[in-house]
């Protein structure tokens, strides 16, 4: 044992030492030059859907600093990895805002931490632009408390909009379809998550409007990892039809799917298998699966892209953008059309009323967002016509590809059904 | 005990304790920030070792008292619309309530079976949030009404004086003649209660203290952040961060747990830079304490020692 | 006027009849020791009076309240204090406030002592002598000193009586010797006491009375003489009373020149507390050798010492190696072969799967030719070779603990108490087991023993061991004259 | 009826899996009394280690089985010698202490692993083909053949496992070290050996269930946790330690849950589980086929 003179001298030189490390950490300068915009992304690294946002935010930077940044000053991007962690991300913006200076923030596909950030922004007094996730309740908070959350964009479809979409796209190509028209009984297939409650009240209430049959309503646990017992249920409803709204889970329903020869179109909502990547994922378990996005592998909904679908490709080697790269890329020309229009961006409040008048053509169609007084406050607005607003395709992938089916438009070919789905069809 | 080295050490804590409150003069909001999360993590971590290291408790859930205290506040803000002055103390006695419901289990069973009930409370708690997303927000969480203050001293402060509050009230308590006992029955109920001391009751008060303090500082967490979701007062990873750092910074000293938890959240920010990999370096470090230092922070330190019994 | 008056209390664990309808009183000022060999139930006894152990059955009445059945801390708040046999002080507290601790009052209101219960401390430290050490924390102190520690904090509050679990375990002699006069003080100051310990000679010098127990019931009730002198004490304590041994029994066997083991052990450690100080001992090749002693005496320890399964001072040599530092797996493999007390065997494998494991170094052949040769000397064995190990009965277990030593075929093999607990026919059975054994094959054998009967029948020569030291060694056949009458 | 069968077949490879991946954290138990917290995360190293080998290597999905199989038998040792041996002969630690710090050092180990699982893997769930195509219609209910050829696959191993631990002395030598480490010694075994094997052992099985798991359901680094919990809890329930006391449990399990998710709700499927586990502990601590 150390005598006590020697203990309490080598604490006090311990406690010093750490407070002066503490001390020159906390000191750091906190303004820097103003120089160049800092903007800042947060998104989990990790995750495909991560990766994408970080690489769509890293080359519209790119692309605006080559064309000369916002009046002469160069855009300077900081990347949050959040680890899908909300205290996380609060702790990052804080950073983001107060540290690195950001002027605005955005990313995000998680709704916890969406939903946990927002008061954050009101808080620093930033914009978040929310480019991934698809709570309604983000619109919905803006709605409720304008002078709060006036701060909070959000540049994607809300899922009650996807639900909606859904709904239309079954009515064009199986209701309305000689050859399909018999795929009139559905289940609703939704994870248990806040996201999925509005696209439910949405499939209730639209699929009876277009002659489909609501046959059984299944919640389960984003955690499942047997689906059997679900697809027993759905093959006993004599189910033909699959309305999916599953975001966290992805790969198992449907290799299990597949596995299990569950005799009904899987159709509806399936967040992962919009990526490129999901074929290879499900080992090609997916075959025949039908789904809706705003942006797919460069489909032109607008003349912008194309171009950005083949520089994304081309620059990374992570597959095809998915759809929060499309929904990011526009979000980073929103800003830096807000931020020419508010000079730099120093003043938020100036800054958000810019965002407010964002009206120009993107990559997934125009890009406006609805003013705080609307039901979707501060939500990109939404539209069937790319001319119009955000817009939606529905592809079904076949042999490893992704074949848009609807629009008609932009249809590269027919839903076509797999084995154990047609052998079911009398 | 040697009184004038005690004063000494006591004396430089009190110093860190006064420059620390000197800092929002000196740093950024930023750093503010962490430090008031590093405080709040702290008095969870203080309020842990009350149980684990002081009374012997092997408590796997303390995000169960953490997030009864966050919930009970968050849905009586949200719900009800009572102020945030009425909803922490609402929650710190649901928090409270929790914690009596812990004392049952932890009299009849030993060690690690007392742990898994623990978790299982904690897995059950977040069952129920998920099963009732109409009232908690489910996974999503849930938005507040209110918040405590948007100034980031403000926040520094409520959150500093909270540590400072609870590692004065448990220092005295865990120096008191009931710190012994509570100690004293950790280590050996039987020994104690032939002491003639129900050992009951001191458990009794352990849990309630151990709960009083978490689910305020749990209340207190989510009026900081202005949302309570399960990812910040319930995951298990909140669980793993609080017992990693009362053991890292030194279990069975009020002092440790505070600089354990100072320690991960700041070593955490240090790293950011290091980008996906830095949350696994910070685990990576926590292990090297934890295999080749067990006793933590302030036994490298020189503080305490403790032999092989 | 009799404080504490226990009657027919019964205690039974599972299928284990622990304590069985004991009877006794302690009157004020009396100091009772209650003793008997391990498991006999004496410290279960002593825990159904303080109330950790609740009592199946029967009454105990403390200054005429009945307290079976009530909470310890309620007991203990009567006026009764206990001193465990394993218990540990707050190491990160001085051994003033590990004292104040007992003083403190029951009470969750209460943050700050009064100068009362500090000089209440210090009056107890004074009476068991820690005077000095008041400031110094429990890890700086001594073995002996932290016993001290304990009976001052049991002490602390003036108990109206005081039991005493095995206050002697693990104490050198002169520690004994001090802490046997600190009873006597407590005892001439009118303390009464209940004291356990299964040494009977350490605690005669101390008590006015004795109980005597085995198999959970009392055998006998007196004063030290009494008890010591009692028949039935005796056999329990050493099997047959030494004077009927029969000497007949012929050791044929050679003893050989060769010396296979040489021990000279300076100490053993558990702790703090020293369990073996200075033994010399040696075994010749084809030599019975026993070393008897009561529990707790050392034997076992000697036993693992020379396994390597705990660490010591000095050095062991086999065959002429040393041991030091060596595996209990390579020194088994070496030849030496153990049967521990506890007997370890795989119980819930089949007799012949633990004899086949015994035997895993033999080929195949060799092995099953070693297990029909155990089957000979055990045939109750080959009877139950499919069972599982945990269905046989005591004397079934310890013939297969012997066997499997045996299908190591060791040059040495090291006994363990094995006739613990065995009915006279069964240690019957293993005494001409091992009787043929020594005439087929010469086997060497060192045996620890209570049963001194046991020994002395068997062995060539004796060593006597007691807490921890060896006292005498000699030929076996001077073992009756010379220790004989004096080992109570 | 219908019904039934579909129940009791799901039970039959559910329980198959569970019964797999519980073998070795039961057995670990037996041996060494460390309940080991990283178990999830190992199964998830060969899961994803097999479907990187077999599906970006192009290794074909046996030999990328096996290597993730070795994968998770490397990892198991890694973390015997950087963290159990070390932690078991720290002279700093009450004895009392040492499973809780094993017990916190597991989990941070299980962390990093998943830390770097995320990093080189990323977090997106992922599957092995189908060793087999195909489905089967036993009496009216279709069930894919690679679930069944998963379910005998799983029992073969566990069979084989029986087979070893009865029929082989290296085998029963480590039930012996489960019963008495100190009776094995004394007849010329290594301990330390031994924990060497019985911790190999440990990663085999962790590494065939997690090779499985990644064919039957597909995994990610984020499930390790479930996994940990869901083994954890059939140990528990089945008696720390007994390995047919777990296989009961992993079928009990099993079962209460697939007939909570077909008869009740899918999302529930734990919940009867912890419930089951809460009044286990309550009531028989030493688990419901605990031999003490």
């Amino acid at each position: 044992m150390r005598s006590f003179s020697g203990m309490s001298r080598s604490l006090a030189t311990a406690v010093v030492v750490a407070g002066g490390v503490l001390c020159s950490a906390l000191v750091m300068p906190t303004a820097r030059a103003a120089e160049p915009i800092s903007i800042g992304v947060i998104a989990p690294e990790s995750h495909v859907l991560g990766k994408s946002i970080f690489n769509a935010a890293e080359l519209a930077a790119d692309e605006i600093n080559k064309a000369g940044g916002i009046n002469g000053r160069m855009l300077e991007l900081h990347k949050y990895n959040n680890n899908f962690s909300a205290a996380d991300s609060s702790r990052a913006f804080q950073r983001a805002v107060q540290q690195d200076g950001v002027v605005a923030m955005m990313g995000i596909f998680t709704s916890e931490v969406a939903l946990a950030m927002m008061p954050w922004a009101s808080r620093l007094q930033t914009p978040l632009l929310v480019t991934g996730a698809a709570s309604s309740e983000i619109p919905a908070g803006v709605k409720a408390n304008p002078e709060r959350y006036k701060y909070v964009f959000h540049s994607y479809v809300n899922s009650a909009i996807l639900a909606q979409e859904s709904c239309i796209v079954a009515n064009a190509t199986l209701t309305q379809s000689d050859k399909f028209k018999g795929f009139n009984r559905a289940v609703i297939f939704s994870e248990d998550a806040a996201w999925t409650k509005p696209v439910d009240e949405s499939y209730l209430k639209c699929l009876p409007k277009v002659g489909i049959k609501v046959v059984d309503h299944i919640r389960f646990s984003p955690d499942t990892t047997d689906f059997t017992p679900i697809y027993s249920r759905i093959k006993k409803a004599d189910a033909n039809v699959i309305m999916a709204a599953v975001a966290h889970v992805g790969v198992k329903p449907v290799i299990q799917w597949k596995q299990q020869e569950v005799p009904a179109l899987f159709t509806g909502i399936n967040g992962q298998a919009g990526s490129s990547k999901f074929w290879a994922a499900t080992n090609g378990a997916t075959e025949g699966v039908i789904t809706g996005t705003p942006g797919l592998n460069g489909a032109p909904l607008t003349d912008k892209t194309p171009a950005f679908f083949k520089a994304y490709t081309k620059r990374f080697d992570i597959g095809e953008p998915a759809y929060d790269a499309y929904t990011t890329y526009d979000a980073m020309y929103a800003l830096k059309d807000a931020l020419v229009r508010s000079d730099g961006g120093g003043d938020a409040d100036k800054l958000v009323k810019a965002l407010e008048k964002t009206d120009f053509t993107g990559v997934l169609g125009r890009v406006a967002f609805h003013g705080t007084g609307d039901d979707y406050a501060h939500e990109v607005i939404f539209n069937q016509d790319p001319t119009k607003g955000q817009s939606f395709v529905a592809f079904q992938w076949q042999d490893g590809k992704q074949v848009i089916i609807w629009p008609e438009k932009l249809a590269k070919g027919k839903i076509r059904l797999p084995a154990f789905v047609s052998q079911s069809q009398k | 005990m040697n009184r004038t080295w005690f004063d000494w050490r006591t004396g430089v804590v009190v110093l860190a304790f006064a420059a620390t409150a000197c800092l929002p003069w000196f740093v950024s909001g930023y750093w503010l920030g962490v430090l008031t999360i590093s405080s709040y993590v702290a008095v969870y971590a203080m309020a842990w070792d009350l149980l684990f290291g002081y009374g012997g408790e092997v408590n796997f859930g303390p995000t169960f008292l953490i997030g009864l205290g966050a919930y009970g506040a968050g849905m009586s803000n949200t719900f009800l619309g009572w102020p945030v002055w009425v909803s922490i103390p609402v929650g710190t006695l649901a928090a409270v309530i929790g914690g009596l419901a812990l004392v049952g289990p932890a009299l009849r069973l030993k060690g690690p079976y007392f742990g898994l009930v623990t978790l299982v409370a904690v897995l059950l708690l977040s069952q129920v949030i998920n099963m009732f997303a109409g009232y908690t927000g489910g996974e999503i969480g849930l938005a507040l009404r209110d918040i405590l203050t948007i100034s980031s001293t403000g926040n520094f402060y409520y959150a500093f004086g909270l540590m400072t509050i609870t590692a004065l009230v448990l220092r005295i308590l865990v120096r008191s003649p009931l710190g012994l006992i509570l100690e004293a029955s950790g280590q050996d109920t039987t020994a104690t209660e032939a002491l003639g001391f129900s050992v009951t009751k001191f458990k009794i008060l352990a849990f309630v203290i151990s709960a009083f303090f978490s689910g305020l500082a749990g209340a207190m967490t989510v009026f900081y952040f202005g949302t309570a979701s399960p990812g910040t007062v319930v995951a298990v990873a909140v669980t793993i961060q609080i017992i990693i750092a009362t053991i890292i910074g030194g279990r069975r000293s009020i002092i440790g747990s505070i600089l354990g938890a100072v320690f991960l959240i700041v070593a955490g920010e240090f790293l950011r830079p290091v980008g996906q990999l830095s949350s696994t370096l910070v685990a990576v470090l926590a292990l090297l304490v934890l295999v080749f230092a067990p006793n933590g922070f302030i036994s490298v330190f020189g503080a305490r020692r403790e032999r092989k019994a | 006027m009799t404080i504490l008056d226990i009657s027919k209390i019964s205690k039974r664990f599972g299928g284990l009849q622990a304590v069985d309808q004991i009877s006794f009183s302690v009157a004020e000022g009396e100091v009772v020791g209650l003793i008997g060999p391990n498991g006999s139930g004496k410290s279960t006894t002593l825990s159904l009076i303080m109330g950790v152990v609740r009592p199946d059955t029967g009454s105990i009445k403390f200054q005429g309240h009945e307290i079976a059945g009530h909470a310890t801390h309620a007991i203990a708040k009567r006026g009764m204090a206990m001193v465990f046999q394993h218990s540990r002080p707050l190491h990160r507290q001085t051994v003033l406030e590990n004292i104040k601790l007992a003083l403190l009052p029951d009470t969750i209101f209460q943050l700050f002592t009064g100068r009362q219960i500090e000089e209440q401390a210090r009056n107890a430290a004074r009476r068991v002598g820690l005077e000095d050490v008041l400031d110094q924390r429990p890890d700086s102190l001594p073995f002996a000193d932290l016993r001290r520690l304990e009976l001052a904090k049991a002490l602390a509050a003036d108990p109206a009586i005081l039991l005493l679990d095995e206050p002697f375990a693990g104490l050198a002699p002169s520690e004994t010797r001090e802490f046997s006069e600190l009873i006597v003080s407590m005892r001439d100051a009118g303390q009464a006491i209940v004291l356990v310990d299964h040494n009977v000679k350490a605690v005669s010098g101390l008590v006015d009375r004795i109980v005597a127990m085995d198999a959970g019931q009392k055998i006998a009730e007196g004063t030290p003489e009494q008890v010591t002198s009692d028949e039935k004490v005796r056999e329990v304590y050493f099997g047959k009373s030494l004077d009927t041994v029969e000497k007949t029994r012929e050791r044929k066997h050679r003893v050989g020149e060769h010396r296979l083991l040489d021990v000279n052990i300076e100490s053993v450690h558990y702790g703090r507390a020293e369990a073996l100080r200075n033994i010399q001992l040696h075994v010749e090749e084809g030599e019975f050798v026993s070393v008897v002693g009561l529990n707790g005496s050392g034997k076992t320890t000697l036993f693992n010492s020379l396994l390597g399964f705990v660490a010591y001072q000095g050095d062991i040599q086999w065959d002429g190696q040393s041991l030091r530092g060596k595996k209990p797996a390579d020194i088994a493999t070496g030849g030496i072969a153990l049967c521990p007390e506890t007997r370890e065997l795989f119980t819930h494998m089949s007799v012949l799967e633990n004899l086949e494991l015994g035997g895993h170094a033999l080929d195949n052949a060799d092995r099953r030719a070693q297990v029909d040769r155990i089957f000979e000397l055990f045939p109750r064995l080959r009877e139950r070779a499919k069972q599982s190990a945990f269905t046989l009965s005591g004397g079934e277990q310890q013939m297969l603990t012997i066997g499997r030593a045996l299908m190591q075929k060791p040059r040495l093999l090291l006994l363990d108490e094995p006739t613990l607990g065995l009915a006279p026919l069964v240690i019957e059975n293993i005494s001409d087991a091992l009787d043929k054994l020594q005439q087929d094959s010469g086997l060497t054998v060192l045996l620890a023993e209570q049963n001194l009967t046991f020994a002395v029948q068997h062995s060539n020569r004796i060593y006597l061991i007691e807490t921890g030291s060896l006292q005498w060694n000699g030929a076996a056949d001077r073992f009756s004259e010379e220790v004989g009458a004096d080992i109570l | 009826m219908n019904l039934i069968i579909e129940i009791l077949i799901s039970t039959f490879i559910i329980g198959a899996i569970y019964a797999l991946g519980a073998a070795g954290l039961t057995i670990i138990f037996g041996v060494s009394g460390i309940l080991n917290l990283a178990h999830g995360a190992i199964v998830v190293v060969a899961s994803l280690v097999a479907w990187y080998c077999a599906l970006q290597l192009n290794m074909g999905i046996y030999l990328g089985g096996l290597v993730g199989i070795a994968a998770a038998i490397l990892t198991t040792y890694v973390l015997y010698f950087t963290v159990v041996i070390p932690l078991s002969r720290s002279r700093q630690l009450a004895s009392e202490e040492l499973p809780v710090f094993l017990f916190v050092s597991t989990l941070l180990f299980a962390l990093i692993l998943q830390g770097l699982l995320e990093w080189f893997f990323g977090a997106t769930p992922v599957s092995t083909p189908a060793m087999i195509d195909g489905v089967v219609h036993i009496a009216g209910v279709t069930v894919p053949l690679n679930s069944l050829l998963i379910g005998v696959v799983a029992w073969a191993v566990i069979g084989a496992l029986w087979l070893f631990i009865s029929h082989t002395r290296m085998g029963k030598a480590m039930l012996a070290a489960s019963m008495s480490p100190k009776g094995l010694a004394i007849v010329g075994y290594d301990i330390g050996r031994i924990h060497f094997l019985v911790w190999g052992l440990y990663g085999l099985l962790a590494g065939i269930a997690g090779v499985l798991l990644a064919s039957f359901i597909g995994a990610s680094s984020n499930v390790a946790i479930n996994l940990t919990a869901t083994s954890f809890t059939i140990v528990v329930l089945g008696g720390l330690g007994n390995v047919l006391g777990s296989l009961a449990a992993a079928y009990i399990l099993g079962f209460l849950g697939t007939v909570t998710a077909f008869l009740i709700s899918p999302s529930l499927r734990e919940v009867p589980g912890l419930l089951l586990l809460i009044v286990v502990l309550y009531a028989r601590p030493q688990g419901l086929f605990g031999r003490h």
